[in-house]
């Protein structure tokens, strides 16, 4: 058969994958990495001059392009800074080569994994996917090996397990509801089929399902009261991983909740997944905000901002509605690229700073501005200020909403404002103020943290409009 | 013409990065403040040109950036016109006076940058024709002039300063957003002429002006909002202080009438009922709070809320006879408003430029370290002096102007028919001369602690002159408020064509009227003629000057001063600021600050000192910001347990959250 | 012809409350003394004393700046503008709507401006505790009067001087419970502004609750002269204020002849006697108030001016 | 299919569950594990009726999986595994034992009334299946969160993945249930490694909040 790109963003890191595992000088290792990193891009990117044919394992439509892209391109950037950032933990001697090895072939495999959940044409599949996409990342949050790490890694391993199953449980029941349907066999979980027959499915069968899958999914999206693992798998992880998890894991599995709730918008009988989706999506946003006040870990501060904007954005889509659908995939977009930006900054500030503490962290702008204002910048970004991305979205988010769900929106904007003054309470002091902590200078590579912040600016002036119909055709798709 | 002036914005904002390579390079600031300089000026020539030509059509255009699918609106009609040469001129005051002043500055590279966005942000807010691009550089104001509050980033107040003001700013742009919301009613309709065509029902708009008074509110530091103002205005370069006192403020007074008079149709009549019960009480306590203050840019900052509350004070008299449907007596009141927005803009500007040259020339703002200085500042000293007087609002300068037609809006007010508005009015007018009246207190103390009397430290002492530039920046500003208190007809004819696009209706045409009197409304016999009683005020006292000399002495001795005979050398012994304002504080402060004055004797014999300690509380901050503080930091401790939970624990949150879900499914 | 005529009226005006300003001051003292069964200083005694005052040497206070100076002849310009707009024998008078009342009380408030910067200039304590005395009166008395002005100016339809007082004077006016309250606080202001007992007592030098004096301590020759004119002026000021607004019978019509000017020229001394005397009585029966017990006799004023527009708004008719 | 097959696939699956409340019952870790190769066994055998009745060969692969794997292999090791860490003895719920059974029946309960109101459009196996499934599953979740002890947690994690398997092999010709259950397996294999490698016996459950402040740097 012959390779197209849809193989092809899944051969090139699963190939690569093997390879770094053999591989053994980490420097070589890195450059490799980030090769291939970049040729899924790039394979990506040529997805929209050729469009792929959908079989019946992949799949590739205005959604799922979206997320490929994105998912690439953070790949490839967070690839370019981990190779940066591995140099340094080299050499304070936290990871050694033979870490390294793994650390590689796990990177190329979670992107493996990704790119499979995202074009998985099929939901078993998918679920596969997702699950080996847990697994990578657990090993990696655990790969410092120290106490906290572990702990960290163990407890995203639980719960992410616990997820899993549910999730598995939902997806056989959708099987279950498809089948009268659709007949015994594969087709009955193959998406493409299913959405062109749902509406003839059994809606009681599917609102369960959709229960199992919401809590199943969710817990890998991180929301309240699933996200218990999201913060310590962040702060304890590697930050690549960290920027790797928030900006690309989380939408993995927002991206399935949005299959299904394709499918239950299709059907006519089943309850709208909305008032569930927008539940959860405010008790996130209020619950993060709260939690960002008595942070006093960096990392895990960001994590919490995290859970915080994939409830907005779960918000946003279970409102629906052309323009909030529009909001959402764009706040999930401008999300990823700011908080790994963020995380990027944050990396080579703790490697400068050797903490994570926050209060031993201050006055960053003096001793390394470039990076003190990047992360500035990033937050600026990230609690929804203009004339970044994020504040497009929240406006649209917002200005939809508000007539349709005054209270809603009202305990919405509310969460907003408290995460605006936590995150804002805490980072004045590490970026301004008394210099704390050493005031060596960074090696780092910016251009990564740069690019994010670039993108995010150009979309909160300008939105190509390449985009904007992509956006918008997948809005409709949601309904 | 809109092209020119989006141009000239664009010019600012592409200032910005280049600001961040200059700011290393000695020139930096010239050449930033300069070029800043130069854009402002010719963007208030543009705006005047417009302004002055009613029959022009308003221009607008739409560039394909910001929405995707909307695009960004600009325009300028007589409104935005106006507050186009509100905020250029102050612009371009505030570089020509950083010309000089920007050369003190530390750490430049924290200043150049952000300053030409600020400008170009409040440009854009006054430019702006769609909701989204409106929200946008509103907040991207907030957002400059926050950075620019924080220059002075190692003062930990500075940040507290800073992270108050940030909060509140973005406070006030979500709730603006929230009116948007409501006004576009959730269709993607964003621009300003779509708005327009949509009538909303009495209820929704009610909300929606409820909700503008909020957002734009906070941003111009109506009480109970304004709790930021005074922490973040002193905080900033003095010239920026300048900006955000002077200028940015009345962005937001723009956003306002944007909003209700212009967006949101015809008024109901409780509308202005709100505004009149905020204005005056902000009036009143802007300016009690501003004289107990000893920080000399704080007290300017706080009686910006106080001109804030007679501005919106203003624009409530206009609601009412708006929603009444006698619009003449409407576009009186919002002249009225109007006028004073630009007069505000030209004499809190001045008096900030003037603190700032006391910063420089001293290192002080504490009134009680200063004293003396019209000995060692004498320009700076009498351009001061002008300020004082006329934000005393006291004639013949511009400050008197625009008071005056406020009180002939009041005056003109009994025939309103609703029972609350005859009772509100008059106490708002009592309020309007009670904060009149302690402005021309404040003022005194302002000037005559700072730059009467015999210098309090050495510092004072030595104080230098400030430079040609900061200088010529304020005479300029000083000078046209002797001309807006002298010609106030000009000025008020130039309004005319905003009045009658907000309220349908203007001012009778002043030129026309003899010997450049002002006339409020044609009916009324009232007028005023600043240009006379100038002229009298000098013929009279020259007059008597020359006969003096002529006929009596004109001899001079120096000697000791009397003083009772018991003269003393210690400059301690002088009135301090809040000796000064002690009187004052007896009379209001009990009621306003819960004021009390605690003193220890010591016991007969001892020769400990007695000491009075004066404890004043901010009810406003005690009473509404501290509890919200308060819950929210009780809120975050309790909810933090959830950081420290066991893995079963959370297990057990998700099998919870699964069976309640299945409940509510098999309910 | 007719606009000769006019010029003539207002100078007549201008020069006349000059000229009768330290007339009134003696005309008080004079009977002050009496009713303390004292001979008294002779009437024209302010006028020797300016003379006095104007042909002395003046001596600055070593420190004293330009300001220090400029401020008596402000002063004194000022209060003679003000002085000079309000209408004393006839009401057409040829500047009049030149300012209003309002416009009026403002420039009495510059005068006072300066006076109180006057008093911190030297940097002494006594022109301290004068000035923040003063500005903390100001603070009281002048929304007083300016509430004041608000319930006349509301009868009457305007806050033109002249018109008000022709209004007044028509017949349409009767007897209003509104301008009762509005006269009372004007009286009670008028009595704070002046610095007359028991505010403050214009016959102390060194006292600690002096409040005018205490500001002018370190002025001496010509511009204690003029300060104390301006005092003087202010007085009358005062006094016509309230002559033309609540008593203005006999006052002469705008482009009355020889005859009504001279009728209304008459009963302008007549008022002035009038309220001469019933200060003189008034200062004389009471006692000098402790200084903080002034905000309350000026809150007094306050709250009637507020009731009196209270009324006013509440029913056209009150 | 008929009366028979019906009753006997009904049969196994009510007895899946009946294994689930004895587990629930249970609070000796070495009785639990035993139950827990029970309620494997009779999972095997009710996947391997599955297969014969679907006449799906495949499924007999995931019925010997669930006999070797978990009925076998996972509790013996498991064994081995509190034996070395000398918890074998251990009496431990975090809750009442009475207070579980309630709280399990009312599962049991409300999973029937869940799957009730599913029309009757699929067969009615598959609804009874589910039915049974999803108290099976729900049954497992709360093993899991009335346990403190590491061991006896991974054992309710597991019954829980058995009602997993349950539904799937129920789910008439749905493919992918071997992967599935191998993949799940290897998950399993993960914890049980995961609890022996780290000496896991309390810390599931000790990670209190001093050693979370001293871990994590949260300290207030």
């Amino acid at each position: 058969m012959t390779i197209d790109a849809l193989t092809a963003i899944l051969l090139i890191p699963a190939v690569s994958a093997a390879v770094l595992a053999l591989l053994p000088g980490y420097r070589l290792a890195a450059r490799l990495n980030v090769t291939a990193a970049l040729l899924t891009f790039l394979t990506a990117l040529s997805m929209f001059v050729v469009e792929p044919v959908s079989g019946q394992y992949l799949l590739v439509d205005d959604l799922n392009k979206v997320f490929i892209v994105l998912t690439t391109f953070i790949g490839f950037t967070a690839g370019v800074f981990s190779a940066s950032y591995i140099e340094h933990e080299i050499a304070i001697g936290r990871l050694t080569p033979a870490f390294l090895r793994f650390y590689h072939a796990m990177y190329q495999a979670l992107m493996f994994s990704m790119n499979l959940a995202l074009v998985a044409n099929n939901i078993g599949l998918m679920w596969v996917a997702v699950e080996v996409a847990t697994l990578t990342t657990v090993l990696m949050v655990g790969i410092y090996r120290t106490h906290e790490a572990l702990e960290a890694a163990w407890k995203y391993f639980i719960l992410g397990s616990v997820g899993i199953a549910l999730a598995l449980f939902g997806t056989i029941l959708v099987y279950m509801a498809a089948r009268p349907v659709i007949g015994e066999g594969t087709d009955a979980m193959v998406w493409t089929v299913l959405v062109s027959r749902a509406a003839a499915f059994d809606p009681a069968l599917l609102n369960v399902a959709f229960v199992f899958l919401l809590l199943g999914y969710g817990t890998k999206v991180g929301l309240a009261p699933l996200h218990a693992w999201l913060p310590d798998a962040h702060a304890e992880g590697p930050t690549p991983i960290s920027a790797v998890l928030s900006g690309l894991l989380l939408n993995v599995a927002l991206y399935a909740l949005l299959r299904f709730k394709m499918l239950l918008a299709v059907n006519p009988g089943s309850i709208a997944p909305g008032p569930l989706m927008v539940t959860m999506g405010l008790i996130s946003v209020i619950f993060a905000s709260l939690m960002l006040y008595r942070r006093r870990d960096i990392k895990r501060m960001f994590a919490y901002s995290s859970i915080e904007h994939m409830g907005i954005i779960v918000f946003a889509f279970g409102m629906g509605g052309p323009l909030a659908n529009f909001a959402g995939l764009l706040h999930m977009t401008m999300h990823s690229l700011t908080k790994s930006a963020i995380f990027f900054a944050v990396g080579h500030i703790a490697q400068v700073k050797g903490t994570q503490k926050i209060a031993d962290i201050g006055g960053l702008t003096v001793t390394n501005p470039v990076l003190g204002w990047g992360l500035m910048l990033g937050v600026v970004a990230i609690v929804g200020l203009p004339p970044l991305g994020i504040f497009m979205s929240e406006f649209l988010v917002v200005s939809s909403t508000f007539t349709r769900a005054p209270v809603l929106t009202t305990i919405l904007v509310f969460g907003l404002l408290i995460a605006l003054g936590g995150l804002l309470l805490r980072i004045g002091g590490v970026v301004f103020g008394e210099v704390r902590g050493p005031t060596a200078s960074a090696e780092a590579s910016y251009v990564p943290m740069f690019t994010h912040l670039a993108l995010v600016l150009l979309a909160g002036i300008y939105l190509p409009p390449v985009l904007v119909l992509g956006f918008q055709n997948v809005a409709r798709l949601l309904g | 013409m809109i092209q020119a002036a989006l141009w000239a914005v664009a010019v600012l904002l592409a200032l910005a990065p280049v600001a961040i390579a200059l700011s290393q390079t000695a020139r930096g600031s010239l050449i930033v403040y300069g070029a800043s300089l130069v854009v402002s000026t010719g963007l208030c020539a543009i705006a005047l040109v417009i302004l002055l030509d009613p029959a022009r059509p308003v221009t607008a255009i739409v560039l394909p950036i910001g929405l995707p699918w909307l695009g960004a609106h600009f325009r300028i009609d007589a409104l935005s016109a106006f507050f186009l040469v509100v905020v250029n001129f102050g612009g371009a005051a505030a570089s020509l006076y950083a010309l000089g002043y920007g050369r003190h500055e530390t750490e430049p590279g924290r200043v150049l940058p952000f300053y030409p966005a600020y400008l170009a942000a409040m440009n854009i807010v006054v430019l702006a024709d769609d909701a989204f691009s409106f929200l946008v550089a509103w907040e991207f104001m907030s957002l400059t002039s926050w950075a620019l509050v924080v220059s002075n980033h190692r003062d930990p107040e500075n940040l507290r300063a800073g992270y108050v003001y940030l909060l509140m700013a973005g406070f006030g742009t979500l709730v603006l957003l929230l009116a948007f919301g409501v006004l576009t009613g959730g269709s993607g309709a964003y621009d300003f002429a779509a708005i327009r065509a949509a009538h909303e029902t009495p209820a929704v708009a009610g909300v929606v002006l409820l909700l503008a008074l909020l957002g734009a509110g906070s941003k111009a530091g109506l009480v109970p909002l304004h709790v930021w103002l005074p922490l973040a205005h002193p905080a900033a370069p003095s010239h920026v202080s300048g900006l955000m006192s002077g200028v940015m403020t009345k962005v937001a007074v723009y956003g306002f009438v944007r909003i209700v008079f212009d967006l949101l149709g015809a008024p109901e009549w409780w509308w202005s009922m709100v505004l009149l019960a905020i204005g005056g009480p902000t009036a009143a306590l802007g300016v009690l709070y501003a004289l107990m203050q000893r920080d000399l840019k704080r007290v300017l900052a706080y009686s910006t809320i106080e001109n804030i509350g007679i501005i919106f004070t203003g624009l409530g008299l206009a609601l009412a006879f708006k929603a009444e449907g006698s619009d003449v007596i409407a576009a009186l009141a919002f002249t009225a408003a109007l006028l004073h927005v630009l007069n505000h803009a030209l004499f809190k500007s001045l008096l900030f430029f003037g603190a700032g040259a006391v910063l420089t020339a001293t290192g002080e703002r504490d009134m009680e370290k200063l004293g003396g200085l019209i000995h060692r500042m004498p320009q700076t000293a009498v351009v001061m002096l002008v300020g004082c007087i006329a934000i005393s609002a006291l004639p013949p300068f511009n400050g008197f102007v625009s008071e005056w037609l406020t009180f002939q809006a009041i005056l003109l007010s009994p025939h309103l028919p609703s029972w609350g508005l005859k009772l509100i009015i008059p106490a708002v007018g009592g309020l309007l001369a009670l904060a009149a009246a302690l402005a021309a207190a404040c003022f005194v103390k302002v000037f005559g602690i700072g730059f009467l009397g015999r210098p309090r430290t050495a510092e004072a002492a030595q104080a230098k002159e400030v430079d040609g530039f900061s200088l010529a920046a304020m005479m300029l500003l000083a000078a046209l408020c002797l001309i807006g208190g002298v010609l106030p007809g000009l000025f008020i004819d130039a309004l005319a064509p905003v009045a009658n696009a907000m309220v349908g209706n203007s001012m009778p045409h002043q030129s026309s009227v003899p010997w450049f009197t002002i006339v409020p409304i044609a009916e009324s016999r009232s007028s005023y003629d600043g240009l006379l009683v100038f002229a009298f005020m000098l013929l009279s006292g020259s007059i008597a000057s020359v006969a003096i000399h002529r006929l009596a002495s004109d001899r001079v001795r120096r000697a000791p001063a009397w003083d009772c005979g018991f003269p003393d050398d210690s400059p301690a012994i002088q009135y301090t600021a809040s000796s000064f304002s002690q009187p004052i504080r007896r009379v209001f402060g009990t009621l306003v600050f819960g004021a009390r004055e605690v003193g220890e004797m010591p016991p007969p014999g001892s020769a400990a000192t007695a000491r009075l300690t004066v404890v004043m509380h901010d009810l406003i901050w005690e009473g509404f910001y501290a509890p919200i503080a308060k819950v929210v930091g009780f809120a975050t401790l309790r909810i933090n347990v959830l950081q420290f939970l066991t893995i079963r624990r959370y297990l057990t949150l998700v099998f919870v959250a699964l069976v309640l879900l299945l409940v509510v499914l098999s309910l | 012809m007719m606009l000769i005529r006019d010029l003539i009226v207002q100078g007549a005006q201008m020069f006349l409350v000059l000229a009768l300003a330290p007339l009134l001051t003696g005309l008080v003292r004079k009977l002050k003394a009496y009713l303390l069964r004292r001979q008294g200083p002779p009437l024209l005694q302010p006028y020797r004393d300016l003379l006095r005052l104007l042909r002395k040497d003046v001596v600055l206070a070593v420190n004293a700046s330009w300001l220090f100076r400029v401020i008596p002849y402000v002063i004194f310009a000022v209060t003679w503008v003000a002085a000079a707009l309000v209408p004393t024998f006839g009401n057409g008078l040829l500047f009049s709507w030149s300012a209003d009342l309002i416009a009026i009380i403002a420039l009495l408030g510059s005068a006072r401006f300066a006076l109180a910067l006057a008093g911190m200039d030297v940097g002494t304590a006594f022109g301290g505790i004068g000035s923040s005395r003063e500005v903390m009166i100001a603070s009281l008395a002048e929304p007083a009067i300016l509430i004041t002005v608000f319930a006349v100016a509301m009868i009457a339809g305007s806050t033109q001087l002249s018109t008000v007082a022709e209004f007044m004077g028509s017949s349409a006016v009767g007897l209003r419970v509104s301008l009762g309250l509005a006269l009372f606080a004007l009286v009670i202001v008028a009595i704070a502004e002046n610095a007359r007992i028991p505010v403050d007592n214009p016959a102390t030098h060194l006292e600690l609750t002096m409040v005018h004096e205490a500001m002018v301590l370190e002025y001496s020759g010509r511009h204690l002269a003029l300060i104390d004119l301006s005092a003087e002026l202010k007085l009358l000021l005062y006094i016509s204020l309230i002559a033309c607004m609540f008593m203005p019978w006999g006052a002469a019509e705008a482009g009355a002849g020889l005859a009504a000017l001279l009728i209304g020229a008459v009963a302008y001394l007549m008022k002035l006697a009038l309220c001469a005397s019933l200060l003189a009585v008034f200062e004389t029966s009471i006692a000098k108030m402790r200084v903080f017990r002034i905000p309350e006799f000026l809150g007094v004023a306050l709250m009637l001016a507020l009731l009196a527009t209270l009324l006013r708004f509440v029913s056209g008719s009150l | 299919m008929h009366g028979l097959e019906f009753d006997i696939a009904h049969m196994l699956a009510g007895s899946l569950v009946l294994a689930s409340f004895m587990m629930l019952y249970q609070d000796r870790l070495y009785a639990l594990l035993n139950v827990y190769a029970l309620h494997a066994t009779v999972l095997a055998l009710s996947v391997a009726w599955q297969a014969f009745v679907q006449h799906a060969p495949h499924l007999y692969v995931t019925a010997a999986i669930a006999l070797i794997f978990k009925a076998i292999i996972i509790p013996v090791s498991l064994h081995r595994i509190i034996v070395r860490l000398g918890i074998h003895r251990e009496i431990e719920t975090a809750v009442g034992v009475g207070l579980t059974m309630i709280a399990g029946i009312g599962l049991v309960a409300l999973s029937m009334v869940v799957m009730l109101r599913v029309t009757p459009g699929a067969d009615a196996l598959a609804r009874e299946d589910l039915a049974f499934a999803l108290s099976v599953v729900l049954l497992g979740l709360l093993i899991m969160v009335t346990r403190r002890n590491a061991v006896s947690q991974v054992v309710g994690f597991m019954s829980l993945e058995n009602g997993l398997v349950l539904a799937a092999t129920g789910a008439k010709g749905m493919p992918l249930v071997v992967e599935i259950s191998v993949a799940f397996s290897v998950l399993i294999a993960f914890i049980v490694i995961g609890i022996f490698l780290f000496r896991i016996r309390e810390r599931f459950d000790s990670v209190d909040i001093q050693a979370l402040d001293r871990f994590r740097g949260e300290r207030r």
